[in-house]
């Protein structure tokens, strides 16, 4: 048995994020996800979910924030969607990684994380809400 | 996530077990903030640590410049595979001394 | 949080029908789905599942068999699909059910419990798929 | 699935405990088919079914029909209400005594 695809919804707050990993760790375990895409999950999930929280609704409105994932044959594709500000996270230049410690600027890397390690990300805006989809390979691909 | 303080000699080692992401990395900003009188280094001890997001990589990079710049060294130990390559696609490896394990740190401080 | 959708494939034997079961157990605790409607979400899985199972591939095949579930407001939407031999389950008149306990029928009882309990049901053959839909209501309708 | 069997005076109580559905009912449908010599009634104590298939109606309706055919009243007890109501719904609350407790039922019988 698999379980193809679950669709979550939640409220705009971080204490959601414990409901959602339980749900999103019960897919994993279910669908006998190796632990590399699993841990590209859990961070795509936790960088996405998190900056929509955090930065997505400054007007203090409560959002809805959507978690979409789908294993299709060797893909994991994840869904995020909600209906804060718009932004294209994918928009901006990767940060700078090179110079010294103390040139490092502290924090800009959730995005650039979950860009690198994703086999493709893609950004729209739908209905009024920012979508981002990313697609994470079950297995490395070989050479 | 639980965090474990040592002192061995001058080397403070700080052991983290479990997840580390925007809500448990607070808590070790706060344990990291604070380095005691007379170290000489600093071991961060990461093989028990399962899961690390952007906000652990903020405060692990936040606890090496406090090192630096009161003249410290601090090493990281004991990456499972899947932070490894967190550290390795956020520049970390090229910045901060990983090791295998918390004896071949403490060997290469001393 | 609420789960909107799972969806899920299993091969077409009984022993799928306890990780099934579990999987729904987790989409009614999360979703806290009410006992009435929780009851009859287990009876339609069961009965549809088991049936797609014993009737639907006597030649023999291993075939694969989809449940999803959808929570859309006050509507629990179930969609069942089989690759079996294309049977629709609606057709047939339902059983007698009066007559004394000598003259009762043993068994024919599945698809007439599901199709009374539910709001509505359908069927369809689609892409060489029996496609079995269900809708449930959360609340007893009132009156 | 659990069942118990106890016997007071000359009535035969089956006691089923959990969920009755494709994969559980043959064993009840095992325990069924034997009645023991000198039982004058069967109470299918329901109490603790929580969940009750067409398989499991399959099996109560066999039964039932077993032991009239030998001539013993078969009554059931003790049902959650959406598993009463899959009895409304096949007709079987029609066909077979239902009571609220194993006391009444046991009283009806006597
Ligand atoms: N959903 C969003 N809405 C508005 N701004 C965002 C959103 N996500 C990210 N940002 C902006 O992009 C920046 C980079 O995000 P990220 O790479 O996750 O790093 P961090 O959140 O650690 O700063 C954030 O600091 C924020 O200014
Ligand atoms: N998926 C299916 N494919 C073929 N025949 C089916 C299927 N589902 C049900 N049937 C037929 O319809 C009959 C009635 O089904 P049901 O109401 O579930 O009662 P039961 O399975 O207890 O006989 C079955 O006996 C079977 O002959």
């Amino acid at each position: 048995m698999i379980i193809r695809e679950i669709d979550i919804r939640l409220p705009s707050r971080l204490d959601q994020l414990e409901p959602l990993f339980e749900a999103l760790d019960f897919f994993v375990s279910t669908n006998a996800i190796p632990p590399t895409p699993a841990y590209r999950l859990q961070l795509a999930v936790d960088e996405f979910v998190a900056n929509a929280v955090e930065h997505g609704y400054e007007d203090g409105r409560q959002g809805e924030i959507g978690v979409r994932v789908r294993l299709d044959g060797d893909v994991l594709e994840l869904t995020f969607s909600d209906d804060g500000a718009p932004f294209d996270p994918f928009h901006a230049p990767p940060p700078d990684l090179t110079g010294s410690i103390e040139e490092r600027r502290v924090g800009g890397l959730g995005v650039h994380l979950v860009r690198t390690l994703a086999a493709s990300v893609a950004y729209r805006y739908e209905h009024g809400r920012n979508v981002v989809v990313i697609r994470l390979h079950l297995a490395e691909p070989t050479g | 996530m639980h965090i474990d303080r040592i002192v061995e000699k001058d080397v403070l080692i700080t052991a983290v077990r479990g997840r580390l992401d925007s809500s448990s990395s607070p808590k070790l900003d706060e344990t990291l903030a604070v380095i005691p009188e007379g170290s000489a280094a600093i071991v961060l001890d990461f093989a028990e640590l399962t899961y690390i997001s952007s906000a652990g990589l903020r405060v692990v990079l936040k606890a090496t410049k406090l090192a630096r710049s009161n003249g410290l060294q601090l090493v990281i130990c004991g990456l499972v595979p899947q932070v490894h390559e967190v550290f390795d696609v956020s520049g970390f490896t090229a910045l901060i001394p990983i090791h295998e394990s918390r004896a071949s740190a403490l060997a290469a401080l001393t």
